[in-house]
């Protein structure tokens, strides 16, 4: 079967959403063959990063039909790692979801809710692995409908309507996605990457593919939530169920990065974006804004969900900048930070699950003095907040050096000071959230909570524990996000 | 409803006609235009046709919401089992050609058959979208 | 007349420009998604006008047919009407919750309900 | 015959070991209490098991792992790395139990959160000791922030936070901001951040950019408290008495000044730092810095605050010796950090005796108070005399070198400052004692007889001071231990 990796890492979890859904009425089977599912797409995307830890590139051909005719699905260094963020996250998620979403979600709805995930799940996988131009946009379509549907399902009221403008700005974004489709169409022909790479060269000089261009790249953006085009994000995270938000931030907004630097550099090709249209010199200005405002905007946050989500906005910004480098070290900075950021930041909203399961809200005020009742789900956080700031020995450590590396190589000294000095930016908001749970004193009516239960507190855990292994074992994640790097810029590299 | 008896003589005359098209569309498809997503939805435009006339209840009482809902899902299944089967048969995912002997008889029948898949899907999501909102009252 | 013989992609521009507009400038949550609706119409029409050939047929294989318009192009749109509709209906589903829940879907009466509370 | 690796990590894994057993034994009071003394003893035992060998001019080392090609965390003890290791864990002995007996007389609570975080403060001053190369250390000295920011907040009143709060971002914001840059850019210029006799940056790092280095290292390295960057010290006296004793006295200010002295010899080298321009400048800001602390230091009433900046001003002390470039004004650097540790390590123990036995923190208040505690008093006087660089007491040897180096290096101006600062010295240290021997007690407050703090408070300050007084004699043998160090230095 190991021909077939590419299309069962897409198919399991597309066929299980409608069992799934079958199964409405017995929610813990439901959640079983939900978790069985995420756990064959990890063991899937490991299988397909070994095949292609060498350098090798899968080929796989939908229906048989070759390309550029039939759907390919192609698996290299770069997106296989984008599958193993995607399937490691929803394999630790799973086991997290089990009580979390018993709380947060009615009884008759929790098959369908997985359903969605499943879909939800399946989308993202679909978007990394399919080579062909159109197949990226029914995916992402399909990743957001059933976003837009687990967003709405969480308890608050306006979780409806942040749901409701995350559509309204995902559907912007991707329709934009596909007017360019149609722009590469119109002068190439075909709608396969590789066959796009062979044959945009030609046609360049153009308009017509400066107009798609800009169409892909405004309309990626939205979906990758880069400032300013943000402005969905901090809503849709803080009001999602928190197995959503988990599985969002630590997927969604990195497999949009994904198609956008599939699209840069091997569609249009480095020459292009880079030299032909300075994409950096548009790219670095927003990152830098995007690093520093939602930082600073993240520091006044009263609501954890929300800081942390203000703080994603930001880190997208990090992945952004190291594109904006256009060297092949900013562009691997950028790659392992998708990976670090994922795990760091599902491990910080998990642990937040945590509270708010116990808590029922994560305002700063309502954990006052948490952390004497859950001490092991605030030390969670305070690991997974040291990786987000970017403490050596952590996962964020290894992003940071790398991406001051190569900072100073092009010789940009007032990036690496912006860099420092926001990590400090993040020091106080992780601090603003350490201080409300371990030194203000409790509310009064705080003495029932108990420590979160352990189906919660192990899979936070896993993702901390990971944020702390792979900061400390980094060559497995820079080996990967070097491999990563060269078969986006499809030469070798002298690291 | 006696008082509209044109508009139930004329429509009980026209929802077998759109009906048995639907049909046509679906099995047609690999031959003209036509197709699983046409034929699903000219089906569940019988089905409001029915509604608009004789209600929501008779409306469920033929197709049930429940079942509207499995056969959404029921369909999907249809689509990814002959896909797998392609597979297990030595073919790519959805390469119908390995599912007969023959290639072209082969192609033609899986075709067919992803096509009731999504015919049948489409049809049931259609109707369960209008199912579901036809069937909110305000004050709910 | 090459300016007028392009004319379906003034078509798309108009739609394009009219269904964006709509979408940022309505406060109601029903017209914005008629204006999304539009917008991605305009992307449709897009598509299909890109696959016209001249003097070709609906692609459809016919015994005495040599010229027809690219499918392909009809193929994808297909597809993407149908994932329209499903962000159509999804988008609706949500404005009914949200009237459900606030009794409006003025996006102005809602920030304000929220911001009371 | 135990291999250097395995002493090494025993050396760092005994503290925690520790920690983890007083966890277990949190319960019993008593048990747990014996575990920290014995926690402590054995570290020093495994500690002082190096000593032979690097005597022997062996240079012990170990690698822990690699993070990625040519940065690694690793272990090499050398000189002035055995010293700092052994002057902490010998000092935590007797800090363990002068806490256990402040604990208690104080009535503070959460003893056992305390002494864990006091364990994990101690395993990261012995790696950053042991660091083998620059990120290694910078890994410690994060961790030495993080684990005493807790022991600072002790307390968890309103004023304990602010002071830690302070403390806690001085102390990160100096090392993220300045020193991890100037770290970095450390890296990628000279490719390599090993601690190498001689320096690593002579020719492969231009003067002009490593003049710019070393005022990012001088002011990144916050726990050197050089001034402006000198707040969270005083800041941190909100702490329990022991954790200034031990870690605001002797672990963390001297792993600042440890880590000026080895960022500027081994990182550095001596020859190179003569060429950079900021060099004089960084050894003026120390000048000042001395001087202007002491002048502070007077004006303090409270006599943690007082000692606070006495500590300020000593560092610069080590600092301006770094950057003197000779070889008396660096031996008298080293030896530094030993005596003015003892000197420092006793006021501190006094001050808490003091404030046991009386809940007195205000020098004003003590006047008469010798005659209630005239052990406690004449330990303090000692260690102020050992401060002050009086003989026959080790803090004279230090400050001998140190002007000599001035002087061997045409220093008038820092000749004279040091000439002034002593004075100062004598200014704010003697008043304290003067007042409670001399001066009569407040009405009211006539006591008969002798009341001490617990003895577990008084032995400890007696043995400090002792200490002291044996630090006169035992200078030659530290001058040895630190030749090897020196013959680097002087190049």
């Amino acid at each position: 079967m190991s021909e077939h990796l590419p299309a069962l890492q897409v198919v399991i979890a597309l066929t299980a959403a409608p069992l799934v859904m079958m199964m409405n009425r017995f929610p813990r089977l439901a959640w079983g063959v939900t978790l069985v599912t995420c756990w064959a797409t990890l063991v899937v995307a490991v299988l397909l990063l070994l095949q292609v830890s060498d350098g090798s590139v899968i080929h796989y051909e939908m229906g048989g039909w070759a390309p550029p005719w039939g759907i390919e699905y192609r698996v290299d260094g770069a997106n296989a790692w984008v599958l193993l963020i995607i399937g490691l996250v929803s394999a630790v998620v799973m086991p997290f979801a089990l009580r979390s979403v018993e709380q947060e979600i009615p009884a008759d709805r929790i098959g369908l809710f997985y359903s969605a995930f499943l879909l939800a799940n399946a989308g993202l996988l679909g978007i990394a692995i399919t080579n062909d131009a159109f197949n990226i946009f029914v995916f992402f379509e399909i990743s957001a409908l059933a976003s837009y549907a687990l967003i709405a399902m969480g308890r608050d009221r306006r979780a409806m309507l942040s749901s409701y403008q995350y559509l309204i700005m995902g559907t912007v974004g991707t329709t934009f996605l596909l007017i360019g489709i149609g722009f590469l169409y119109i002068m190439t022909g075909t709608l396969n990457i590789s066959d796009l790479a062979m044959r945009l060269p030609e046609v360049t000089e153009t308009r017509t593919i400066r107009a798609a261009f800009a169409f892909i790249a405004v309309g990626i953006s939205l979906k990758l939530a880069l400032f300013p085009l943000h402005l969905w994000l901090p809503n849709a995270y803080s009001f999602a169920p928190s197995m959503v938000t988990v599985f969002l931030s630590a997927t969604a907004t990195k497999v949009a990065i994904y198609v956008l630097l599939r699209f840069i550099y091997t569609a249009f090709g480095f020459e292009f974006s880079f030299e032909e249209l300075s994409v950096a010199w548009v790219l670095m200005p927003l990152a830098l804004l995007g690093i520093i405002i939602p930082s600073v905007i993240a520091v006044f946050q009263e609501d954890v969900k929300r800081l942390l989500a203000y703080s994603s906005v930001a880190q997208v910004g990090y992945m952004i900048l190291g594109i904006s480098f256009a060297t092949a070290l900013g562009l691997m900075a950028s790659v392992v930070h998708l990976f670090n950021h994922a795990i760091t930041k599902a491990a910080l909203f998990m642990a937040v699950g945590c509270l708010v399961y116990r808590l029922g809200g994560v305002s700063l005020s309502r954990i006052a003095g948490v952390a004497e009742r859950m001490p092991w789900t605030m030390a969670a956080f305070v690991v997974a907040g040291l990786s987000l700031i970017g403490v050596p020995l952590t996962a964020g450590f290894v992003t940071k050096w790398h991406l001051l590396q190569a900072a100073l190589m092009e010789g940009l000294w007032p990036v690496a000071v912006v860099l420092l000095v926001i990590s400090l930016v993040a020091t106080v908001y992780i601090w603003k959230v350490v201080e409300a749970a371990y030194f203000r004193p409790a509310p009064e009516d705080a003495r029932e909570i108990r420590e979160a239960p352990l189906s919660l507190l192990v899979p936070t855990w896993v993702l901390t524990a990971t944020t702390i292994i792979f900061g400390v074992w980094a060559q497995f994640p820079i080996s990967a996000a070097r491999n990563a790097a060269e078969a986006l810029l499809g030469v070798p590299q002298s690291w | 409803m006696n008082r509209y008896i044109v508009l139930r003589v004329i429509s009980s005359l026209m929802i077998p006609i759109i009906l048995i098209y639907a049909f046509y569309i679906q099995f047609h498809g690999e031959y003209s235009p036509g197709g699983g997503f046409q034929a699903g939805i000219v089906f569940t435009a019988a089905f409001v046709v029915y509604t608009l006339l004789y209600g929501l209840e008779a409306a469920q009482r033929a197709i049930p919401p429940e079942a509207a809902h499995a056969l959404s899902a029921i369909g999907v299944l249809l689509f990814a089992a002959f896909g797998f089967a392609t597979m297990l048969l030595g073919g790519n995912f959805l390469e119908y050609k390995v599912l007969l002997p023959n290639d072209q008889a082969g192609e033609t029948f899986g075709i067919i058959g992803i096509e009731l898949g999504v015919g049948i899907t489409v049809a049931a999501v259609g109707l369960t979208l209008f199912y579901s909102f036809a069937g909110r009252r305000t004050g709910e | 007349m090459t300016w007028f013989g392009l004319y379906s992609y003034w078509i798309v521009v108009v739609l394009m420009m009219v269904g964006f507009y709509i979408v940022i400038a309505q406060g109601n949550l029903v017209k914005k998604i008629v204006g999304l609706n539009i917008f991605q119409t305009s992307a449709f029409i897009f598509f299909i006008s890109l696959a016209w050939r001249e003097d070709g047929t609906a692609p459809i294989a016919l015994p005495d047919v040599t010229e027809y318009a690219n499918p392909l192009p009809h193929v994808l749109i297909l597809t993407a009407i149908v994932v329209g509709v499903a962000l159509t209906a999804m988008g609706l589903a949500l404005v009914v919750r949200v009237h459900e829940a606030y009794g409006s879907i003025e996006e102005d009466d809602i920030h304000r309900q929220d911001e009371q509370q | 015959m135990v291999s250097d690796a395995a002493l090494i990590y025993w050396a760092m894994a005994v503290p925690l070991l520790g920690m983890l057993a007083l966890i277990a034994a949190s319960r019993w009071a008593v048990l747990r209490d014996a575990l920290v003394v014995v926690t402590a003893a054995v570290m020093f035992g495994v500690v002082l098991q190096l000593l032979p060998r690097v005597l022997a001019g062996e240079r012990p080392s170990a690698t822990l792992f690699e993070l990625f090609p040519g940065l690694e965390i690793a272990f090499m003890v050398e000189p002035l790395g055995m010293v700092f290791a052994l002057l902490a864990s010998g000092l935590w002995i007797i800090t363990a139990l002068y806490a256990i007996g402040y604990m208690r007389g104080a009535k503070e609570l959460h003893h056992t959160r305390f002494h864990v975080y006091f364990c994990i403060a101690l395993f990261s001053a012995t790696g950053i000791a042991f660091s083998a190369n620059m990120f290694s250390l910078f890994v410690f000295y994060e961790i030495l922030t993080l684990s005493t920011y807790p022991l600072v907040a002790h307390k968890g009143n309103e004023a304990a936070k602010q002071g830690a709060r302070t403390y806690l971002g001085l102390l990160l914001g100096t090392s993220i901001g300045l020193m991890l840059p100037a770290l970095i850019a450390t890296w990628w210029l000279a490719g390599t951040l090993e601690f190498t006799p001689g320096g690593i940056m002579a020719g492969r790092v231009d003067p002009a950019v490593g003049t710019i280095l070393l005022v990012l290292f001088m002011y990144g390295i916050g726990k050197a408290a050089l001034m402006p960057f000198h707040r969270w010290l005083p800041s941190a006296m909100v702490a329990p008495t022991p954790v200034s004793a031990l870690l605001h006295a002797v672990a963390v200010v001297k792993a600042g000044v440890f880590t000026v002295l080895k960022v500027t010899v081994y990182l550095f080298g001596l020859d190179y730092l003569e060429l950079l321009g900021s060099t004089d400048i960084i050894l003026y800001v120390a000048v000042f810095t001395l001087l202007s602390a002491s002048l502070v230091a007077i004006q303090k009433d409270n006599l943690k605050a007082r000692l606070a900046y006495s500590t300020v001003s000593q560092l610069s002390y080590i600092v301006a010796a770094a950057m003197l470039v000779n070889e008396f004004a660096a031996l008298g650097g080293g030896m530094h950090i030993v005596m003015h540790a003892f000197g420092k390590i006793t006021l501190f123990f006094c001050a808490g005796a003091i404030y046991v036995a009386t809940k007195k923190t205000e020098i004003s208040d003590m006047n008469g108070l010798g005659r209630r505690m005239p052990v406690t008093f004449c330990a303090f006087f000692l260690g102020a005399l050992c401060v002050i660089g009086v003989p026959p007491l080790g803090g004279v040897w230090s400050k001998w070198h140190l002007l000599m180096g001035a002087y061997d290096s045409g220093a008038q101006l820092v000749v004279l400052a040091l000439i002034i600062s002593t004075l100062l010295n004598i200014a704010y240290l003697i008043p304290p004692v003067v007042r409670a021997f001399l001066l009569p007690p407040p009405k009211g407050e006539e006591t008969a007889g002798v009341r001490e703090a617990p003895l577990l408070c008084v032995v400890p300050l007696s043995l400090t001071a002792l200490g002291c007084l044996a630090l006169f004699v035992m200078a030659g043998p530290l001058a040895e231990l630190l030749r090897p160090y020196l013959s680097v230095a002087g190049g």
